[in-house]
Parts: C-alpha cells; structure tokens; sequence
C-alpha cells in the first residue's frame, strides 16, 4: 500500500471526476437536442443510468471487467469489488481504478439514452442500463482492457473510441431501430418531418461540458501522470476536436447551405470520439486528420441515417459515437506514428483494428438485439402513443420542466 | 360587401393543427390564424402531483383556429372541422361563428369579399 | 349606446407594433390588446433546414392588435393602419372589422362609448 | 337558436384568473377560454432601468377571458367580473360583448344554445 | 516556507476550486425549482452570499474558526487571516487553507437561499448572508474543525456533514419558517397549491455540477493528497449519491405513483450529504446503506415540512442539507469501521456524534433564531405582497430574467 | 525529456482544461445578455473562435509568439509548432505549453463575440477570428511573454490583463464602433431603448464558469506547482472578484435605485479581469482594492460607452476586458508589493506598465481597424436589415434555439 503514487492517484481521481461531469455534458447535449417536453425524461434517464450503473458496477461489473481472465473471455466474477486485484499491476490504489473505470462503463450506458429519446418507456429503460453497464460492457471491456482476447491481439484503443463509445452506439443503433421512430417523424410517403431540438444552448454547454470532460476522459487513461503523454494527448485531443468541429461546419454550410449550428457541434463530439483510441499515438497532425475524417464522416453518417436507413436518432449518437468510434478506432491503424499504415507500419496494426472494431459491433449488436427484443416482449419497449404525444415529462414523470414558459403547442405536439 | 362574411373560431386540442388545415385547404379555405389558448369547460384537468403534493390543474392547453370566410359558406367549414376533430371524446372543442363587418387587404387595400381571395 | 362600436382587428408583422402605436395614438386611438398569433395566407413559410433535412414551415409568426372604438371612426384606423403597415409585399397583413354590442370599464362600471374613454 | 348568444370577453390583470373562474362556475357559467395577451390603455407601463438606461414599457401583461354564453344573462356576467375584478385602480380592465352567430360542439354535433350547455 | 508539499497544495486548492463552482450548482439548483419571475434575484443571491462571505470570512470569520482556541468555544481575533496560524501545523500554506476554508463557509451560507425563495427582501438576505460567515459558521466551525470542544470529544465530521450543511439547513429552516410560506402556496383550508419550479434542465445541471464539485469537498477535506484516502473518498461519495438517487426514486415511485425528477435529484443530493461526515472512514457498502437511508429520509423529511408542518421550503434545502446532514452524521456512529456500532465499536461514537448534532442544532436555532427576528423587527424579512407577485426580479431589482419569452401568466401569478 | 516535472506538467494541464472550460463560460454570457434569436449565432461563434484559432495558432501563432526574437518584435516563424523551443527553458513539455498557450490565445479571440453580437456576419466573423489568432495576439504576446521587448522592458503583466483582456476588449471596441449599434438601439432623437438579454440564468452560469476557470488562468500562469504563489494567487483572485460584484452592485444601487443583476455579473469579471496582470505580486489586501477599482471602473465605463459615446456593446465585453484589463495593469504599478507606489517603489513600474497598456492598445487598435475595415469594404461586415430583424439564427444557420417556447414577438423584433 506504502507504494501509491500519490501524483499519479490524484491524476486519475480529478480524471475520473472531469469524466463524472461529462454525464451533465451528456444530460444537456440530449435535452437540449431533444422536445421540451421530454426534458425531465431525459434528465433522468442520465440520472438513473448513472446512479444505477455505478451501483452494478461496483457490484458485478468491475469484477466481470478486471477480474483474473478467464480464457480472455471474462474476467472471474467476485462480488463488490473486494478483491484484491493484484493482477493488474497498479501504481494507484484499486479504489481510485474503480471509480475512473465507473464513470467509463457509465459513460458507454449513457450514449444509449440520446438516440432512444422521446419514446422509451422509463422502465425498461432501467432495465437496459443495468444489464449494459452488469455484463455488456464489462464482458467487451474485459476483451480490450482487462486482458482479454483483444488486448492480447494487440488492438489499440488507448481511452476506449470502441469500447466505450462504439459500443454505446452500436447499442442506440440496435435501439432506436428496434423502438422506431418518433410519431410523425416520417410520412407514411416517405417524407421527413423534422422534429427540432428544444434548447440550443443547453445543448451547447453540454458539448462544452464533454470536451472540458475529454482532458479527463483520454488524458486519465494514461493511469499515471507522466508529464510528457499526458501532455501530448491533450494537444491531440483538441486538434481533433477542432478540425472535427471546423470539418463539419464546412460540409453542413456546402451541403445544405448554412453553417448548421447543431452539426458543428455534432462534429467536435466526433473529433473527440475519432481521436480517443489513437490519442496517445498519433502526431498532432495525425490527430487533426482523424478529426477531419471524423467530422466529415458525422455528417454523411447523420444523413444516411436519417434520410436514407430511416432510422429516427434525436441527438445523432449513433453517428457520432457508433460510426465515428469505429472510423477512429481504424484509422489507428494508418496514422500511428508507431505500426500504423503512413508510417511504414504495414497493415497489420490496421486489419487488427478492424477486426476489434468488428468484435464489438458483433458482440454489441447480438446482445443488445436480445435485450431489447426482450424487454420489447416482457414489459413493453415504447410508450404509447398519447403517452408520446403529451410527452414523457407528464405521462412517464407527472412533471413539467418548463412549468413558467407558454410552450410553442401548435409544434409541440404535431403527430 | 353584399355577401355576409363570417369569422369561423375553432378550439380544439393542440396537435390537430395540419390534418384541419389540410382540410380546410382542400375546402379553399387558405386564410387561417392561429393561437395558442388555456380553456376549460367538460373537460377537466387530471390529478397529478408535485414533489409528493397532488394538484388539478384547471386550464388545459388548447388551440383556437379563425378563419373568416365568405365566399366558403360556414357549414361546410364547420362540416370539416366536426370530420377531422372528432374523437367522442370529451375536449374536443367548441365552434363559435361571429358576424364580421369587413375584411381589408393591406397590401393593396382590398376591401370585403375580395380581400379574401387568397390569390397574390 | 347609440354610436355603433366596432373592434377592429389588425394581423400584420411582428415588429410593426410600435410604428402602429404610435399613429393610432395620433388618431386618439389609446387603447389595444396585442397577441402573438401564427397564421397562414398567400404568405408561405421560406423553406429551410434542420440538420440537414429540408423543409417548409407552414404558418409564419405575426401579431395580431385588436382596438376597440366608436367615436374614430373605423375608415380612419383602416387607413392608418394600411399606410403604416404596407409594404406591398407579400404578409402585410388583413384587417378585419367586428361588430361589438358593448363594453364596460371593469374599474368603475362606465358603459358603452365612455368606457372607451381613456382619460382616467 | 331563438336565445340570443353573446361573447363576453374580459381583459384584466393576470393573477385574476382563479377568482373570476370560481365566481364565474358558481353562475353556471363552465367553459371558457384564456389567452395571454399584452395591453395598453390608460395604464401606463412603470419607468425601469436596464443596465443603467431609464426606460418605459409600453404594453403590460394582461389576460384575455373569452365566454360564449346565451342562458345565463350578459349582465350578471358583467356584474360577477365587476365585483371579482374592481380595485378601483386604473388597470382593472375592461369588458367587450359581442354578438355570436352560432355555437357547435365538436364531440356530438350540438348546434346552438345546447352546445353550450356543459353537462357531458 | 520550505517544507510546504506542492502536491498537497495543489490537491487541496484545485479541490477548493471545484468547491467554488458549487456556487454555480447551488444558483442552478436553486433557480431551476423556483419560478422565473425570482431566477435573477436567486442568482444575485447566491452570488452575494459567496462575494460577501468571501471578503469577511477573510477579514473575520477565518480566525474566529482557525485562530488559537480560548476555551475550546472560538478562536482568536486576527484581522485580515495575517496572523502565521503555525498552531494548525499545516503541511499547505496558509493562504490555501484559506480559500479552502472560505469556499466552505460560502457553502453552509449559499444553502439558506433556497429555502427562503421567492419572497425574502435582498438586503435583508445580504445582512443575514454577512453574519453568517462573519460569525455563526465560525464558531460552530471552531468547535468541530478548528480545535474546539466538539472536536476534542471525538466527533468525527470530516468534510462537514454537521458543520456545512445541517448548520446551513437549521438556518434555512429557521429563515424559511420565520419568513412564512410563499403567497398561495397554502389555502385557508388547509389545501396545498403546489408551486412548480421554472427549469427542471437548470436544476438537473445543477445537481450535476454539485456531485462534481462534491468530489472536492469531501477528497479535499483530506488537506493532504493521500492516495488511499483520496481513492476511497471517491468511491465512497459516488456510492452514496447513486444509492440516495436510486432509493429517492424508488420511494416517490411507490408513494406518488411516479418516479419524480426533482425528488431523485434531491435524493441524490442527500446521499453526497449523507455521506460527507463519514466520507474517509466509512466502507463502500456503508457509504450506500448511508446514501439510501438518506434516500428515504429525504422523501419523507421533504413530505413532513411540506405537507405536515407547513414549512414552505422551495428547494428542499431544509431536507436535504438540514435533515440528512444531521442522519450522516449520527451514521457514522453506526457505520464507521472503527468505532461504529455495526463493527463492534459500541455507542460511544454514535453518542459523541449525537451530541454534536444536537450541539450545532442549538447553536443554529438559537442564533439564526435571534438574527431573522431582529433584521425582520427592523429593516423587514419580507417583501410586500404585490412585489412577490410581481416577482422580485422586477421589484428587488428592476429586471426580467427571459425577456424574450412568453410567460405562462396564468399560472405565473396565481395568488 | 526525462527532466520534465510530472506535477508542473499536470497542474499546467489542468489549468489549461479550466481556461478551455472558460470557453463555455464564455458563450453562456453572452448568449444569456443577448437575444433569444441570435443564440446559435453566438454559440457557434465562441465555437468556431476556439476551433479556427486551436488550429491557426498550432499551425502558425505559437511561433510567432515564442519563437526565438527577432529584435524583440516577433518569433521566428515556424509551422505546426515543430520547433524545439528549448531556448524558453521550460520544465514542462512543450506540447504542455503549447496546449496552454492556445486557450490563452482563444480567450483574447473570444472576447470579441459579445460585442459584435447580433449584427456581424458569420463568415466575417471567421475571418477576424483566423487573423486575430494567427498573427494580432501572438505578436503582442510575444512584446510581452515571447522575450519581447515589453517584457525586457519589466512589464508585469502575470496571466494577462492586458494582452489577453484588454487586447481582447479593444479589438471588441474597434469592431464595435465600426459596425455601428444593433438596430432600434439608439433613436433619431438620442434615446437610447435598452435591449435585453433573454437568459439571465445562463449569464450567471457563464460568470460561475469563468470565475472557476479563472483560477487555472491565473494559477497556471505560474507554469509551476509552486504551493506558496499558487496559494497566494488563489486568494488574491478570489478577493478581487468578490470585491468587483459588492462594488458594482453597490455603485448600480447607488446610481439606478436597485441593485442590477447583470451589472453585478460584470463586476465579478471585471474585478477577475483586474486581478489577472499582478496576481503574483499584490497582497490580498491590494487584491481586494484593485477589485474595487476594477467593480466602479466597469459601471462607469458601461455608463460611459453606452450613453455618451453610444457605441454598443450588448454583454459590456469592451468595458470589462479593455477597460478593466487597462486598470488593474497599472494598478500594478501602485499595489505591486516590490516595485510599486504605495510600497514605497517610485513611479518607475507604473511607468514601465502604462507604456505597455498604451503600447498593447495602439497596436490593436491599429491592426484590427485596419482588419474590420478590409473586411468590411470585401465582404461586408454586417448582415442585411431583415437578417438582423429576423435574427441571425434564422438567417446565418437556419436554426432558431429554443424551438418549443413562444417568443415574445411583440419585443423581440421591435426595430
Ligand atoms: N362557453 C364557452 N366559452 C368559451 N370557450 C369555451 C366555452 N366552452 C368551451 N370552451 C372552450 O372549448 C374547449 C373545449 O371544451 P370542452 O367543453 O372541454 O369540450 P367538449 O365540448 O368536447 O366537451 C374548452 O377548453 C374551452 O377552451
Ligand atoms: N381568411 C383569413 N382568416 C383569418 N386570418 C387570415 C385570413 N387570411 C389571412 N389571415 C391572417 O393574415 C395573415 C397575413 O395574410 P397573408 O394572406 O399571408 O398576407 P397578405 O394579405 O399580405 O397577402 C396570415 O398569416 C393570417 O394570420
Ligand atoms: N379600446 C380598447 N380596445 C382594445 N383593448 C383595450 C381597449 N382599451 C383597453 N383595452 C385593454 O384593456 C386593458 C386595460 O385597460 P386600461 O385602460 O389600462 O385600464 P382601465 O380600464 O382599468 O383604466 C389594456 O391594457 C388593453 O389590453
């Protein structure tokens, strides 16, 4: 015990709790891009997939995640985390691994909530957070960093732009496809009605909030405080971010005519995602192609989604977390300055890459699929459709969020 | 101004806007205004609960459309609108017709009947 | 109760109002209730976009001021209002004339015209 | 439809409402719509201040209480808004009565004075 | 000047940092459950309890609290924090431990606000905000922290259960009391008119920023960065908030009939209170038996004022800072793993926490008690009827909070 | 490289994650003190300021300003930031300094944004933002941090009153006067018809953040974890904020009848903006008083710009970080502890800190009016009466922010 670094601990912990706030990011990014009237709906779908996958976590998931490996499957259970986990080599004390490991499984399960918004029954929404953050994601966290098959392979996601976020939307993939889209989204001849988020700049802070979060998110993952990667992914992370966001502004203004506002932010999300498996290893200017690409790849993403697969995701977070995570986590292999395709490194790292990006899209999209279906079967997937009219708020929450403002109805509530 | 004219309120529930308004287009009713109200009457609020305080609310949200016409005769706007809002439900809402003096253009001062006619 | 009395009631633009005011009030016209309306004419809604999906909103914001008078008569506050608020465009505006069977001041009973009188 | 029907509509301070509604129901008189609105009159907007420069608003919030009533007399209407309504104050309001040609009620149809009548 | 560790400094005034922006969670908490006609004058209160606290806990309150013990009841006087303060043996320097300190004082002085909302004079508020931090947090903070009698008895409030928040919750509950309900909020007959807040989104990124900021005030609390101790405050902070979440929910889910955003959002700001006294010395599974006691504490604490005594308390504060700082205080007596009565330590702790919670109770009562009657016999506590429903924004302070939107005014000014 | 301080490093990164915070605090206040529809725009500005300039100043800027001297007036070029830099002797990575520097730099861009609200076109809005962080500050920042001549000279300017705030502010006022007032704000006769801001609540949320950002921005300034000046930095920087609130407040009570909201909020920055060039070197005590000055120099100013001059700065931007940064650097030159007036230190810094305020000013008053004006005469620098009527929301991106609330039409387009 007498051998913790301090320096490294207190690194990791202010990480952990710059990642913790990424959760109000999260909660701001989906409320705002959402109705008002599904705004307390949302607030507490992050609340509670939070909460409760902090509890379950601790409880079952840590273990199933870092315990000894099992044939690089899973890791041996052991129930609230009081094992000693010696195994894993740590200069910091097992608590602090914990909890910044927490606020990660939390983050995967609360990529889900955005692209289910508006129309998710609140309880079977409680019931997918627990088993996501129990065993989905320790199970596919265990493979990439608790030493699994696909550490051992050699797969690169330093902070997790597959595990985490590419799980997360492959699993609001499955969702929001499963669920449908919102009433009145699509005209039975297949127009596109679009249905506008309530609260710009709500919806900004957040993406603010998450980039601030971000230092914490790829810089923490060092797991130690050493000054010069620390300091280098903390470059590449803004770089990406910034061309992400640059990128997107571009291609919205030449596609659809004006600088979209709501897709720029989109694209600094997916500058942040693109660069979180490379960060570590790729040049600055590595990092600012991936955010380029990233940003680029949110808007076709966005697009193809919504206008063409017809599939109804309020905030983007398939595109922007799915898809970019998969881009970024591939591009990996051609960018790092170390084993990647522009530096002479072959293609090995890259076909690497991309079988761990096909392994978690796989094992994402097969247990998701179940569990929805499940859920869908037992208690029911999606509110009714007065329930979704009126709005989650009142019929979900007996609750109105914005009980003083005179709501635009006629909009509102257009089926 | 020989042809009465007649301004045509409907309250009804929110989200019933586009499938009247469609109907009302069809009839070559084009001109409408709409606002955003509070009303009671049979229909009454439902019990909910604040912070563990249960409460009725006594207003609900309701839309009023207006629409002056002439040349359309009332029924058969009232027919629509009876057609596309009716649920049987309570809080479907109410019609009330209203006697109009005259109707003005500003754009080019029309006056009466011609001022309606929706062509520019 | 033997002048007649008639609301007239203007839905123009929004950011007209204080233009419009300030003439009626040069008529002696001091009193008028305004409200935020949405509406649809021969003025349609400019199509736009919305994360990359285009579309066209179907009712435009205006506002709508309702005056209530006797003593001006009703051809002056048409010809105010039409010389303020015309543009020649396209979503000037209708004016429509109501008749009105009766008002009274809620603070001390007057009825008919003097109720209309703002001098307090 | 031999019972004449009139609109009563009473603008007054917000804050009102609750009272003018139990005193109104205790008449027999159930439905009614409620509009926010912004209003000037007599009453004049008070002189403020925004980050150092005096200013003086121009419209002040009022609401707008509109009942289609013909069974119930336009008078004790009048008289129960009078009576909730008064401070004596300038601000308090005015009323407006209007003639309505016609009332239809959604739901089944009722054309008329039955429409109004609010037993479900 | 030497021998201060640069380590430690950094940890104690980043985490005075995060307890900073508290303040801002504080004002979004607060603001979001009240109605927008009083947002500004929230904001302005918060703000000047902070700025007003901060300049005289430094000119006063710091050595009343920290100045060399007369008899165990109040430090001595030093003007202007100058004195060298060498009897606390700090291994940080003394202007950091100022800061630290102060931002704690503007916290026990920000949580009376919520609970006297919507309808308390701003001067009288800024006069009260003035002794509080000048004063009566001192003294009460001497007893505990500063080398007072409380301390020496062994009561153990480590980041200030007892002495930030149930101090700050006994002032809030006197205040709100004196003051009275808000206009309309209790019918003659004994009917209660609910009185919604404005902006449940605000409210909800408030909670947010407070849990974030908690992590802060209970890590910083250690003044040194200790690696372990660090590691398991985290832990055991986030336990308790997500399990005074869950449970707060689970209770207003079975007693109301819906989960209920604000009450979750309040449970799990009495889960980070509940656990703040015993943060350090409690296990992981104690930190979530206290978070769910504070849970179900709050839901009822908030029922039994609202519904039973009549104290209109808008936010809760009373509850969830005066009720459930006082049970995680007594917890501790229970839970602790030395001492406690669940791991054979007998009643001797849980004895000593009682009275210091009866102490600090007292202390508060009596002293707020004296301080709102003679500002409310003098200068008035209360604004008049027609400025509460005019709102204070526009009375107090000759402004509007959102100019560009339609108020409900129907329901605004309900009296 | 192994000589780098792993806890420098850290401390440097985490202010930097604090002053790239200050970004969202940035885009809350303005947009809460302007109108609900230009939000977006405003968002996206602070958005797109921040992202051009990451990648201009990475690309081109940091050269220009810390490269080695040339004659003292500018860097030696040098792209991608590739260069060694070993002449700046650092003991923190250089990637560390780096990422520093650039939100340094982002915040001087940003300043401009609340200023030219409402009224600038989008595209010359970049096009300022790219040059401004390209070439303006980083040679400024050069004269005074680069090795400059400003700085040989014994210039005090710690973390940058005047060349971030008041080269920021004056840049402000430059664009400011030649736009011209947003329309309706100033009448044929002279009258002047306040336009307010529709959000004050994320105002105040935007104040907390840069105040809690603030800390970094002063604090890593030290560019080391030195526990005594950050300590002391912490301190003085909150002592001068919460002096500029209680002195705003109190002149606006004086001077307008009630205490003002928003002019409060300004004192706080203004007293941070004070504060920021001799944080280092002023006792708590000269913290408190440059507060002071700072919180009565910023209602006059706002007073002054405003009433008299009639130049419109919709969020007071000029006044707090040009006119306030000017005042609180030559007060270093009085309250300096060694060096200044009052500590028995001549006239010699105060002299040595107005010719660097002066100097700061004229270049950038010259550079960007020659700046606006080329833009201007090209593209044009203000948008169309009916953009400006409509909003820019609408007009500039096609968004409008707050989709589901019913605007107050009647004021909100008021020409
Ligand atoms: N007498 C009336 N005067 C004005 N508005 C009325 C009147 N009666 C009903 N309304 C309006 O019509 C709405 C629907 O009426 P309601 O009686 O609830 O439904 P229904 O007629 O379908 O039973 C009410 O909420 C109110 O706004
Ligand atoms: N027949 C009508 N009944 C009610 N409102 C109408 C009618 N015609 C127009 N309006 C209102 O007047 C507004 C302006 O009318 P519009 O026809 O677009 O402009 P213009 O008369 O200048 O061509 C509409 O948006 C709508 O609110
Ligand atoms: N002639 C009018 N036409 C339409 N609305 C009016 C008229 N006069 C008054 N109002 C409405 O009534 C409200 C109250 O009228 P006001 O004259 O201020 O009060 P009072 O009648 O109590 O002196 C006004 O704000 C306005 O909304």
């Amino acid at each position: 015990m007498i051998d913790y670094s301090a320096l490294d601990t207190l690194w990791v912990l202010l990480a952990a709790g710059l990642v913790f706030f990424m959760q109000a990011g999260f909660a701001m990014v989906e409320a705002g891009f959402t109705r008002a009237k599904n705004a307390g709906n949302i607030i507490m779908k992050n609340l509670m997939d939070f909460t409760v996958g902090s509890l379950i976590y601790w409880i079952l998931g840590f273990s199933l995640m870092f315990g000894v490996s099992n044939a690089g499957l899973i890791g041996g259970v052991n129930f609230l985390s009081t094992g000693l986990y010696e195994h894993l080599g740590l200069t910091i004390p097992k608590e602090a691994f914990l909890i910044f490991q927490t606020v990660f499984c939390a983050t995967a399960a609360t990529i889900v909530s955005g692209a289910m918004a508006e129309r998710t029954k609140f309880k079977s929404y409680l019931l997918y957070s627990f088993v996501i953050s129990a065993v989905i994601y320790p199970i596919a966290g265990h493979w990439i960093w608790g030493g699994g098959w696909l550490g051992e392979l050699g797969f690169h996601d330093f902070a997790g732009s597959t595990v985490v976020h590419s799980l997360g939307g492959w699993a609001a993939l499955t969702g929001a496809w499963i669920l449908g889209p919102r009433l009145g989204k699509y005209g039975k001849d297949g127009s596109i009605h679009p249905i506008k988020g309530h609260n710009l700049t709500l919806g900004a802070l957040g993406v603010f909030i998450l980039w601030f979060g971000w230092f914490g998110f790829n810089g923490g993952s060092t797991l130690e405080a050493d000054a010069v990667s620390m300091a280098h992914i903390f470059v590449t992370t803004n770089l990406a971010a910034s061309m992400g966001a640059v990128m997107a502004m571009t291609i919205s203004w030449t596609r659809y005519g004006k600088p979209d506002v709501s897709i720029t932010l989109n694209g600094a999300l997916a500058g942040l995602v693109g660069i979180t498996a490379g960060t570590d290893i790729v040049s600055p200017l590595g990092a600012a192609c991936i955010g380029a690409i990233a940003g680029l790849t949110v808007v076709l993403a966005i697009e193809l989604l919504d206008q063409k697969l017809k599939v109804d995701d309020p905030v983007g977070a398939v595109s922007v977390h799915g898809i970019c995570g998969a881009v970024g986590t591939i591009a990996v292999g051609i960018f790092a300055t170390e084993g990647g395709l522009l530096y002479g490194g072959g293609a090995q790292l890259l076909l690497v890459q991309l079988t761990g990006v096909a392994a978690i899209a796989l094992w994402t999209f097969a247990t998701t699929f179940v569990l929805f279906k499940a859920i869908d079967l037992t208690i029911g997937l999606r509110v009714n459709s007065e329930e979704e009219v009126l709005g989650l708020d009142l019929k979900e929450h007996g609750t109105e969020s914005y009980a003083d403002f005179e709501p635009k109805v006629l909009l509102d509530t257009i089926q | 101004m020989d042809q009465p004219i007649f301004k045509v309120e409907i309250i009804t529930r929110p989200g019933k806007f586009e499938a009247l308004k469609e109907a009302l287009n069809e009839l070559g009713v084009m001109g409408m205004t709409v606002t955003n109200v509070m009303g009671c009457g049979v229909q009454k609020g439902q019990p909910a609960n604040y912070r563990g305080v249960p409460y009725t609310p006594s207003l609900l949200p309701k839309i009023k459309v207006e629409t002056v016409i002439s040349e359309v005769p009332v029924e058969a706007v009232i027919d629509v609108a009876k057609k596309v809002l009716r649920t049987g439900e309570i809080g479907d809402g109410k019609i009330f017709v209203y006697p109009v003096s005259n109707v003005i253009r500003i754009r080019n001062g029309d006056e009466g009947v011609t001022a309606l006619d929706n062509q520019p």
